[in-house]
């Protein structure tokens, strides 16, 4: 096992897939010689080429449904943002057809494609290239949402994605790509829809995913020096997501709290806390469900106000104390 | 332009049964058979028709929301498209999609699209397929005037001249956007002129003449077949019937219908067939043939189930 | 007071506010002669001309973005999608755009625009004319988001959305164009923000809006025939969602039941569930928070499937019973 | 054309201005002063100095991703704009935009944005405001050639000339969109060629000739005035610097970029000044002043307090 980054674990995720499978190929902007916004596909347009590789014009709606069409003819295309907000100009080709396509057609057709952007503040890029807005695509069936934290997880899940014949979103967060891990050499996959207990613990489960569940972890650090168990529970995937797992730690330790980036008014901890509150662990539950998301402002652009607005690894360490006296 | 007899046979009943079917969908739902709504394509027959007879029939179709003719002429069997309509099981997409969403992959038939835009850059997402195939089959994809406005149509097109992709993009301009005249929505008069702006050729075409779509099209397939890219055809036609059912027409006169009428690209290929030595008894033939099958297609359609919760569920996910 | 219905009401509504302010013009498809899909703007081209009831090409991405520029030079557009589901077409111009400019720009500007639309299924348009997206726009910072079920809070809500100074989103359920109600004849507004008790009990809440909150006062009629005494809460807005009258239900009533035709996953039940779950309400529940949103499927075309994916008077009546056993 | 003294001592103090910032910017960016990222406009003031300078101070303007040049053309203080990009509450927008988003309301600057597209349709609709308020007052915006791809480019330009409305569309061809050339993205040798496509008339001009640049839009900003509707302008130009702080232009050669440099915007106008009886100290002097204008500027940015989370959040809201 080699200790990589994140970053590299994409990269590596994405190269091995591109030589298993001649179907793939990569749409995106500047992906060839620049090697993508974030260098993740440096070296890849010598390996495999323009065709397979191809540099678009800066229409990420116009490409996203290219993409569709190539799936729906028989080809895996993986698609990459620049950054997620961008996403909000290609919703028509990610939900109204990516999505519905197969099912509106009766079945005669299956899109498998994967759409991988980076994510998250912490870049000091301002509104419009610092959001989290993976919530929105688990409100639609016909797609699946993966956003994982860890290098090893990136990697068996980006695998998995892309051998999905579904179209899956995948989430990179863009300050989690230096996160370093432990990563098997042989070939794996992980997967998609099951939730990882990171660390356990019986005092209080906090529930996170993607570069927040690193701060979780932090913060369970801080905890455990105050005595204080805490369970810490990696979403990776958020639909479908893995209630069984998020029930079964509410049950154990009676107190949650949910963390994530992204807004907290209808984000993703909106869903996880109604899951639980409509389940079998509401009955166990010593506490109310906590949550604690990003501010309901948009990501301001001055570095000090930036780091204010999403949870840090001591104000999830606050919220938890918080929830324990 | 000289047809086969059988071709020729084959085309009229392929127009026939488009007209035919829409005719009976249009009183269906007046008498509450169907619900939900339907866009027909009376008058506008000639396009498709034309447009598919000059490519094979392992070359690709798109279609778009007003898509009955195309399937008709794509060889879509009108006995599943009737299910499909009224929502019953054997129907193309198990009634999951309805009137706007009608494909037929297997017959190459790609299908409809409910969203104004869209199917034009999948179209081409589907013609950049065929390219990696490198199996010499291209793709025609039909939108409407008003969807030329749309800024996928123009992202689109620049990639399909960028990268040489076998498509042949045909703008059915049938004079309005539901009820906005092109006029008031087009800055330039003709629609083939924004070819111009992808570096490719841009035709206007007769859409009622269905040799005209047919040498127009044909052309640009083998341009396109030969890797020298897409091309963008203009055909000139008109909708006879409303937008959709709840249209009053308000937004144009009885007479502009009539000019349009006048001008039906049936009655100009029937006439082309009686010249060509057929008999008038062969075409009514033909006619009576085709109109008999829409009636079996009815009546199958009418008894056929629906499928359950649980199967349509099972849809979501590959 | 008139009784008329929303479809009538919504049409008022922006009469009376088009003759009140010469800054107010709308812009969408169609909305001339033919009075827009739905007819909500019948007879509107002869008293107001081209000018302020213009036609645009079907481009929701661009006319929406242009709106925001024409609200950033002093206007007050409203716009029409004839569809709620072509949203995915304007996600950028309402997300990125008017919905972060006044905070991007350090409040040098206001966005005062409406985007009304109508939404939901029932009308056999199949998977994509028949979504309920609401909850997309709730998680965006700089959003209002309103969903009204009676004619009354249509055209109060619709007044005070034209009214604001920031982008509202207002959507319209086409089924919910017949409801019938009274109406004052004087001019009135209803404050956004603020969920309105439709009945009141002291067995059940059930929390709603919308046009299910119809279906949810015909449930509670069932249930009263059973001896159930059913509190019935509309949202009518869903962002800023009034989370003291939420809660006080809830308190009073110790059993929840929130239902809305909206996909149930990461739907606006789940921020109601959230915010019941982390609120002085988790000490009052009897029963767990239970969710009754739409399955998590594409809307079918087939009219009978349609109507089996989302809630109805006989399942919601059903949900609450076994809440109450 | 010439130019009163007046008015090239100010377009040479802007041009110096604008240049200075830019190798201010960037040296701060290096040493960490700054965080985040930027987009620099080294090598295309001039398309900015002579764009503004042929419109009047009350018209106004909407920038692009790449807009420190337009704002400090359009007089916004330097002082506000290096404020912004260190997040001080001094800046335009008090910190919370940064570099992509400085606008100067006041200045009848409409500003930057950062996603590539909607600005284009933005400034179409603030032209259409203009064009209610009957005042005699046009907008001209500024985007790239990667930008004149997207489809609200397409949807925009439509629009604008249906209702000819006061704009004037610039594009700054710089040759690359971040990595990729233009002949890799854009279907056509000229992107003022796709003005027919919309019916407008469009222009090519030399982007690095501020005079060039001052004719060209001050006939198309009388165009629009007149009301007969919008000009699509391609000022071809080049970005002497990396897209961002993290390009290491492997894209492109050294003698690409030498070439380019020779015809420097600058320089050019320099020579004009230098002609017209400007001595070469007079030039200096005024470099001198920008300047030092530029050291306060950044002294008194690095000096200013930022906003409090509470008043960030009171911003939300109108
Ligand atoms: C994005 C989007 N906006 C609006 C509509 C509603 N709509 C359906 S068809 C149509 C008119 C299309 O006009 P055109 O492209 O000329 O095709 P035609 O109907 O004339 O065949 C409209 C506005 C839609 N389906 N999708
Ligand atoms: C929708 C969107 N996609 C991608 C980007 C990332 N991006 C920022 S600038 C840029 C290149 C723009 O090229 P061009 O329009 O030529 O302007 P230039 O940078 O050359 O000034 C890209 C791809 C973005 N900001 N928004
Ligand atoms: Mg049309
Ligand atoms: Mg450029």
């Amino acid at each position: 096992m080699a200790v990589i980054t994140f970053k590299q674990a994409i990269t590596d995720a994405l190269r091995e897939e591109m030589r298993r499978d001649e179907k793939i190929f990569m749409m995106g902007e500047d992906m060839g010689i620049y090697g993508g916004c974030f260098g993740i596909t440096n070296g890849f347009l010598e390996e495999f080429g323009e065709e397979r590789l191809m540099d678009t014009p800066i229409v990420e709606s116009g490409f996203t449904s290219m993409a569709v069409g190539a799936a729906m003819a028989g080809y895996r295309p993986i698609v990459e943002y620049m950054f997620s907000d961008f996403v909000t100009i290609a919703m028509d080709a990610l939900v109204n057809q990516a999505a519905k396509q197969r099912f509106m057609l009766g079945g005669q057709v299956k899109i498998p494609m994967v759409v991988r952007t980076p994510t998250g503040s912490g870049s000091g890029a301002a509104a419009q290239h610092s959001q989290s807005l993976e919530a929105w695509f688990c409100h639609v069936p016909g797609l699946k949402v993966i956003m994982p934290s860890t290098p090893y997880d990136a990697k068996g899940l980006l695998k998995a994605a892309i051998r999905d014949d579904n179209p899956v979103l995948f989430f990179e967060h863009k300050i989690g790509y230096s996160v370093k891990g432990e990563v098997p050499d042989d070939d794996y996959v992980i997967p998609i829809g099951k939730a990882d207990v990171k660390r356990a613990g019986k005092d209080i489960t906090i529930i996170s995913y993607s570069y927040t569940l690193q701060k979780a972890l932090k913060a369970a650090e801080m905890l455990e020096k105050d005595g204080i168990d805490a369970e810490v529970v990696d979403l990776r995937t958020l639909s479908p997501l893995d209630t069984q797992t998020i029930i079964e730690s509410a049950k154990k330790t009676g107190r949650v709290l949910i963390t994530h980036e992204g807004v907290q008014n209808y984000g993703v901890g909106a869903e996880v806390a109604g899951v639980i509150g409509d389940s079998e662990a509401f009955f166990y539950l010593d506490r109310p469900i906590k949550r604690f998301g990003g501010d309901f402002i948009p990501i301001p652009y001055s570095p000090e106000l930036e780091a204010q607005v999403v949870p840090q690894v001591e104000t999830i360490y606050e919220k938890a104390k918080e929830l324990l006296k | 332009m000289k047809l086969s007899k059988e071709t020729a046979r084959d085309m009229l009943y392929k127009l026939y049964s488009a007209r035919i079917f829409e005719e009976r969908v249009n009183e269906m739902f007046m008498r509450g058979m169907i619900h939900g709504t339907t866009h027909l394509s009376v008058g506008q027959e000639g396009v498709a028709v034309g447009a598919i007879y000059a490519t094979n029939k392992d070359d690709l179709m798109m279609s778009s929301h007003r898509g009955h003719s195309h399937c008709i002429a794509k060889e879509a069997d009108v006995k599943k498209m009737m299910c499909e309509l009224l929502g019953r099981e054997p129907g193309f997409c198990k009634g999951m999609g309805g009137s706007m969403h009608i494909v037929d992959i297997e017959s190459n038939n790609y299908g409809a699209n409910g969203i104004i835009g869209p199917a034009i850059p999948i179209a081409t997402g589907v013609a950049l397929a065929l390219k990696k195939d490198k199996e010499n089959k291209i793709i025609i994809d039909f939108f409407g005037d008003g969807t030329s406005n749309t800024g996928v149509f123009h992202e689109a097109l620049n990639m399909a001249q960028l990268w040489k992709l076998p498509i042949v993009y045909i703008c059915e301009n049938n004079q309005y956007g539901m009820s906005t005249s092109v006029e008031k929505t087009v800055s330039v008069p003709n629609i083939a002129d924004r070819a111009v702006a992808y570096g490719m050729p841009g035709v206007v075409v007769d859409g009622n003449d269905v040799f005209a779509m047919m040498e127009a099209v044909g052309e640009a397939a083998e341009r396109a077949r030969r890797g020298d890219g897409p091309t963008l055809i203009e055909a000139k036609t008109y909708r006879w019937l409303g937008h959709s059912k709840s249209d009053k027409r308000a937004y144009r006169t009885r007479e502009e219908e009539a000019e349009w009428k006048a001008k039906c690209p049936i009655m100009r290929f029937e006439q082309y067939m009686l010249k060509d030595g057929f008999k008038d008894d062969e075409l009514k033939a033909i006619y009576k043939q085709a109109e008999d099958y829409m009636e079996e297609a009815v009546e199958y359609a009418m008894a056929a189930p629906i499928v359950s919760l649980d199967e349509a569920k099972s849809l979501v996910y590959a």
